[in-house]
């Protein structure tokens, strides 16, 4: 579709929704012009004027437009799931939909029953105390554990002294984002020729200053930390707090316990790894759970069985407040919920299996394609849930890079790939998960498509570097993303600087 | 995996023999050797116990229905609940898009393949912008306390200063969320929460109040409009001039839903613009249609203190073509980790396309009628109620959706009205005697769009009832 | 997409649906092998073994390769509607998805409701007494027409001797094949110099051995038959019944009733004039309402109200019988009732004002492109809510034709056109109707579309012939059609005729 | 149009100024102008009398929810009706793909356009034809009896004869739809319709009766496998082999959902099978859910005999690639008036798109599972129903999912029992009491996949309570 921006649509006087005129006996009562002459809007927003269809058809086109899992995607760090709509319709059902958070408590039996024993399902997997659902994603989350360690720390007079965290130079960006938006001061370890920091280099890291520790395990390379059990005694014997991002939870699933090896917080991303959508970006969950100790300091409000029903437990005096308003995005709680009953113990351990062994059988095939270089080269044992490769010697070689793989990617209907987190410490690095989802036949077309664009780099780098070639439109041009004059985030913004219009009113 | 288990629905590999054949291309003996990297002594010792799977689609969905149809929704009631998400209206061709497998997808997306989700994002931006008369909308956030969190942050870092004021009568949930971004006070990065007073009289801002705390020192001044109790601030221009004279950043909160008929905060001197974007057609979701705007005037200051993704329009390849992408991407913390912009990652970018889908049904007409809608039919409750015996409206004629409602005369507490309303079918308003407002017995009533007359006069005549 | 045919996909023992084992009480009391022997079956359906997501994914890339609606459909004798999504989530509420038509009718009481209520709207736009909706489409109202009138014959001890039913020529088909399949003999008036056939021949045509006539008006051409009344009246001399079959009622809702111009029943089709969905071929509506002297005969149950509720009515001894099992497509009458309550009576009138205006937009700009004739060039009135057009000077100048004008049309996201009903009274034949759904922006682009295929088929024949160029599949081949060693209803016959595989099991 | 009117939402040239721009193009001077065609006496003098209009999506949502509200659903309740529209579970996918607007859409369609759509026409009969074991399957039809008429009509046609045998015990609703497609006696061209006696013992066709019926008029035997009842025709291939014998077609309707443990109809002689499309996926729909599928041999003879539209696989003019189109178009009514085979129009095709996914859903293993169930609840059903004191069960050990339950010991009639159970949540089975089968006070039951042992048991303890 060739499909013009909203704003070009419609004609005056269009109409895409109607409201009722206020009944008679409504304007009697109060009258017209109720909103204070200060306030009363005077100029008309400069909004589309088109019919209920033509904003039905232009959001269909865009949704065509996007391939949004219906290729092939084996993003990394991502990890892909079956989103079940059976989970989706149900709660999409008015009995949750319509239902506000501050409804008593009576009449929200139901969906506190599953938020109860879903909480439950998280404690078994991994060993925690108790569950919240309110952060809004996995980098919520993390901010949730280094404001719930401020509330820890506060609670034993310690904040001023108990400033830094600790993390791996690979944990995901949000751990020492976060940590620094609440105020601590981050120590971002190395890697070691092993694919991670070395015990030493974290001891010399931790003290009496350190408030806690984040880290993954295993990391975006596919590698596992096997001293993370020292780790933890090492942090915990200067006392700091221990939080297992598990964002890379497939791999292990059923294998690990967060809890039993020792850390005394965890979270996990309802969105990726318990099979509720992603969404292009939320919304989502960030599950996080802990240890008895570190409860009371979890927001409000906490969801605990109370006789024979459920209720909402707000009297936490030592909470560390809210994180987000109200509960957490419910319905996909309640789909996480779906996923977990679906799968049950038994396919949440197969799960992990398949997705380890997918991985590992992807690994073998794309060390059979020239000019590709898996990461950490030394490191041979077989690689978790995912493995970070590296196009350095193709790029080398022919000069097309990973940015236009995956532009090309595109044509061929097989979603992008995920690089790489930043820092870049592998060059031209791409990041592949098979996880569960995937067939085998969809895996190897995957990499057949890898290797097609191998080809076609060496016979055409420059049609690769154009790309994409059959998608709605061609490679956007990225100068004016960085340049004031250029970008525009809004229409009015564009008419604006590219002198389409004098209407640029109220702009600055 | 046992022999005998049947290949699970969601699982391609589970079919027989696939693990075995991709085992054997690995040249791996078992799965168990492709976990070599765990050490023995890490594997869990407690066994999973799990409820029993629903590996049964039907099993499954009857599950979750019948645990579902014990809540009671605001459907089957009626409900008066407002204070941070509302029931508004929802389009059906809302419903249906942002239920389209390509956009309530799994995926993450990438620009080059979702040219048609970018493209709706950019267009939520616009025609949110052009509600706000705002050039620069950046996606949402994770909620409306979210983004004045991070506005409170982007107005520390644009003034360096580390002090913001906000009203005494705030929101206590959004208020705790700001306080969790900028507090508490023991760390050295902290930013002091200050509220300024209001005036009794009409439930605004004391401007006397904000001058004397308009300081060399202050980062940034927090109003809505309309604000949490309801009440429409008319000083807004007033403040944002005040503030502007001290250096102050102007930010404000609104409900996108009046801007049909209430003044375009790009228009009173507002900088930076914050607001929930639930109800622009998403549904309450028992909370979980929560989400966040942030907007400001096109200013680079502003434009490079954002945390999230800003999508911009730009030129393609193709002469005459447009496409789309982020803007400033190196500056949030996929970029910089811990020197970005506090931090971004997954957040409510579905509801986006609600709002895109939403704005574009209505247009300026839409707007308009709706807020004349919302108006007159919360005055007209207002009114109802106040002629109940022993109910008082607080403050009765400056009110968007949301009015005070005051028990204190009829001998009962809120709860008490609520729960005998409840027992009739009627969710009453939220209670607000535990906030410490100082509003005695009173509670916050909510009325939209979908309140018909009758729906009110219900409420009034319930409320007689229960209060005779 | 390159999709694979479903039977080729999936593995051996893959899953998309699981059932539970019976209950082990369940097992216990009644055994196993419950089906006797003798029916048991022994082989295993060669039906594809795929996941949910692969089911999911496959019929969703389907959908994408299906432009329904997506484009500008100008669909003559279809008439286009917006169908309400507000309608269809309504209707597919459990409150009526998952409601027996055999409840008590204590339990329908809104959905009865409703029907009652809409059969009110519809006896207000025709005249009529009593409406059903048990017809699955418009045929299918032809065909209770005739076993109406089958049924008033007998009673009146005649149906010996009325054995012929009156049409046009122009007719839609469903009139003379129903009416022929309820055992009439058909009589076809051929049209005359002003589209129509002449009152002459009607008077000639009926006698005492006519059961009912069956007419459109205005037809196909958009030609108005400005001596009906004089039909019927001719008609009526003989004591025929006579049948306004309203297929093209969109340029005359709100203007004409069925009632006042004399006939004895009519039929709207809810899918079509109503706003209720096509999907492509039902379900669909034909509501048949006639007068209180043909109520008598009508299928049961009817909707009737009761005290002050709603009831069937089943016990009606002069009834037809069944058209067809239980009430008829109830959500597309909900949805039709929907439209109806959306428009009101002005916007119907509205609706009807602009389907013709539109349309004689239409023609005015078609008749300014060369080598297209308009039928009837004798006829210079406005037409009605459609015309008939010819290709036939361009196709004789060109060699393209009407067939390779549709196959071309949707490269360009346009679906094809209508032609014509048989018999091809006009050569070349297109059918194209506005109605008062699309804009004239879109209308416009149609027209335009329509022109630069006939540049093209000037200057490139070849092309236009070979198309469509970028859809789905290319043209597909004819000739399997009509040859038994050829065509293939199933996948079955297709591995057996393609001799792709000896698994023709069971195949005759 | 009152200028003043708002442009309606589904209108697009009723925003202000088009008509007339459209007027001018034409050179017309009103709209009056352009309703020349039609003499000013046609014209209704009746005013239009509708309801108000309900242009805001809003009011019309609330109108249709809160009457819908009004039914009682069988989700809400226990229901135990079948008898033609049975409730199975509905798999989320399928409700998604029939909900796509693409084929959810109001146009009729073209196979240029709607290659998709073809695509999966063809799958729904491919999947079909795999589990009848039969070459040929067309589009659906209206309804199971719509498809046993056409396909008595078909056997007319091929045989040139016009008889037809039914079962005694077949469903009036059915039969009544059989008798409108070859009645009445009057008609030249009437097809006669003769029952075949049951055997009262089994509830299966009495062979006796049929073999003295299978004359040379005889165009057709039809039986149902499982029957109206729930009885299971172990008879099936010795009534294919007397039919054979006697040159009359054997027309056979079956359950889809039992063919994953009954023999296909291919295997034991059936010639055109019908059958309901509604359990493959489809709601109920208050019995809108209904459609029909008719299949065959392929044998040139059956194939044009269709009414129909008949989907082929056929080579593109790329190589390789496979395309799908009308087989012989031209025997049906568009291509031959009324010289076609019966006649065709819209049908129920969006069933066979939700028939096509739930087939691939289920599988081989899926079928297997499903039938299994299902005949093992409804014997369970009948086994706790039979120990209920009074209560007998007529024929219970042939049953698949049906079975008729007889009440005449308890002084009680159906009408009575239903009331009672009704009171309690439950719709019990369908009256057959007035249908004149001679089987006295007895309610057919139906248990599906839906029903659960506890479900079940429910049922039973309420029947042992009301009938205490």
């Amino acid at each position: 579709w060739d499909e013009p921006v909203v704003m070009e649509m419609g004609r005056p006087g269009g109409r895409g929704q109607h409201f009722p005129a206020p009944e008679a006996e409504v304007s009697e009562a109060v009258g017209a012009d109720l909103i204070p002459a200060a306030m009363a809007r005077k100029d008309r927003p400069e909004l589309p004027e088109i019919t209920e269809f033509e904003a039905q058809r232009h959001y269909l086109h865009l949704s065509q437009m996007t391939l949004g899992m219906m290729g092939i995607s084996l993003f990394g760090t991502c990890t892909m799931k079956y989103n079940s709509k059976t989970a989706e319709f149900a709660t999409l059902r008015p009995e949750l939909a319509e239902v506000h958070p501050y409804q008593h408590p009576e009449t929200l039996q139901g969906v506190l029953e599953i938020m109860h024993d879903f909480d439950g399902i998280l404690r078994s997997l991994s060993g925690m105390d108790q569950f919240v659902f309110q952060a809004g994603g996995g980098a919520n989350a993390a901010y949730t554990m280094a404001c719930v360690a401020r509330a820890y720390w506060q609670d034993r007079g310690k904040l001023g002294e108990r400033t830094e965290m600790v993390t791996s130079i690979q944990a995901h960006p949000c751990n020492p984002a976060t940590a620094a938006a609440a105020g601590f001061k981050v120590v971002n370890l190395p890697l070691e020729e092993n694919g991670y920091p070395s015990l030493d280099a974290l001891k010399a890291a931790v003290s009496e200053r350190t408030a806690l520790i984040m880290l993954n395990n295993p990391d975006d390379m596919g590698i596992y930390n096997p001293e993370i059990k020292e780790w933890v005694k090492a942090a915990k014997e200067v006392g700091a707090l221990c939080f297992y991002d598990h964002a890379n939870f497939n791999g292990v699933m059923g294998k690990l316990s967060a809890r039993e090896l020792g850390f005394d917080a965890c979270m996990f991303m309802l969105h990726k790894t318990f099979g509720a959508p992603k969404a292009g970006g939320g919304p989502a969950v960030g599950a996080f759970g802990c240890s008895d100790e570190l409860a009371p300091y979890l927001p409000t409000p906490v969801v605990v069985k109370s006789g024979d029903g459920y209720a909402l437990d707000d009297d936490r005096p030592k909470s560390m407040g809210k994180i987000r308003e109200f509960w957490g995005n419910v319905p996909q709680v309640v789909k996480a919920y779906a996923w977990a009953r679906a799968m049950g113990a038994e396919g949440i351990d197969l799960a992990s299996d398949i997705s380890v062994v997918a991985n590992n059988y992807m690994d073998k095939r794309l060390s059979e394609i020239e000019g590709l270089a898996r990461s950490n080269p030394g490191v041979s044992a077989h690689r978790m849930e995912m493995t970070r490769w590296s196009l350095e010697p193709i790029a080398q070689e022919t000069g097309v890079g990973t940015v236009d793989f995956a532009n090309r990617m595109a044509d061929y209907g097989i979603d992008p790939w995920w690089m790489s987190h930043e820092p870049w410490i592998v060059a031209e690095p791409f990041t592949p998960e098979a996880g569960e989802l995937w067939s085998k036949e969809d895996i190897d077309m995957w990499i057949d498509v890898v290797a097609k664009i191998c080809e076609e780099a060496r016979s055409d780098p420059e049609m690769v570097k154009t790309a994409p070639h059959n998608q709605a439109i061609a490679q956007v041009k990225g100068d004016a993303f960085e340049d004031p004059s250029k970008w525009a985030m809004t229409w009015r913004a564009w008419k604006r600087k590219s002198g389409e219009a004098d209407t640029a009113r109220g702009a600055a | 995996m046992a022999s005998d288990m049947r290949a699970h629905p969601w699982m391609a590999n589970s079919a027989p023999g696939v693990i075995d054949e991709m085992l054997a291309a690995i040249g791996a003996a078992s799965v168990k050797e492709v976990f070599e990297q765990i050490p023995e002594d890490h594997f869990r010792k407690t066994p999973l116990d799990l409820p029993p799977a629903l590996t049964s689609e039907m099993e499954l969905r009857r599950d979750l229905v019948s645990k579902l149809k014990k809540n009671l929704s605001c459907e089957d009631n009626l409900s008066f609940l407002g204070a941070g998400v509302w029931q508004h209206h929802v389009p059906a061709v809302v419903d249906e898009i942002v239920g389209r497998t390509e956009f309530a997808t799994n995926v993450w997306g990438s620009y080059q393949s979702d040219h048609g989700r970018n493209q709706t994002w950019f267009e939520f931006s616009s025609q949110l912008g052009a509600l706000l008369n705002l050039d620069v909308v950046q996606l949402p956030v994770y909620s409306w306390g979210c983004a004045i969190g991070h506005a409170m942050r982007m107005a520390a870092r644009i003034t360096g200063r580390s002090k913001v004021l906000v009203p005494a009568f705030s929101d206590p949930e959004r208020l705790s969320v700001i306080r969790t971004y900028c507090q508490p006070m023991e760390m050295q990065t902290r930013i002091e929460v200050v509220e300024v007073a209001a005036d009794p009289t009409s439930g605004r801002l004391d401007l006397g109040d904000l001058a004397d705390k308009l300081g060399e020192d202050v980062a940034a001044v927090y109003f809505e409009n309309p604000a949490y109790l309801g009440t429409i601030e008319t000083g807004a221009a007033e403040i944002a001039k005040m503030a502007r004279a001290a250096g102050v950043e102007t930010v404000v909160g609104v409900d996108p839903l009046s801007l049909g008929v209430m003044t375009a905060p790009g228009d009173y001197g507002a900088d930076i613009v914050t607001g929930p974007v639930q109800p622009l057609g998403v549904h309450m979701h028992c909370g979980g249609g929560a989400g966040g705007f942030i907007a400001s005037r096109d200013e680079e200051r502003y434009v490079r203190a954002y945390n999230g993704f800003l999508v911009s329009v730009v030129e393609t390849r193709e002469p005459g073509q447009l496409g789309f992408g982020l803007a400033c991407p190196h500056q949030n913390s996929y970029g910089m980790r811990e020197n970005g912009n506090d931090w971004t990652g997954n957040s409510t970018y579905l509801w986006a396309i609600a709002g895109a889908v939403y704005m574009s049904l209505l247009g300026p007409e839409g707007f308009r009628e709706l807020g004349q809608l919302i108006v007159s039919r919360a005055r007209y409750a207002a009114k109802l109620l106040g002629e109940v015996p022993g109910v008082r409206i607080v403050w009765p004629d400056t009110t968007f959706k949301e009015f005070v409602v005051n028990f204190d005369d009829t001998g009962k507490t809120v709860a008490e009205v609520n729960d005998a309303l409840r027992a009739r079918g009627i969710f009453g308003g939220k209670d607000l005697s535990g906030e410490g407002l100082g509003l005695g017995q009173s509670a916050l009533y909510c009325v939209t769009e979908v309140h018909t007359a009758n729906d009110i006069r219900r409420l009034a005549d319930t409320m007689k009832e229960i209060l005779a």
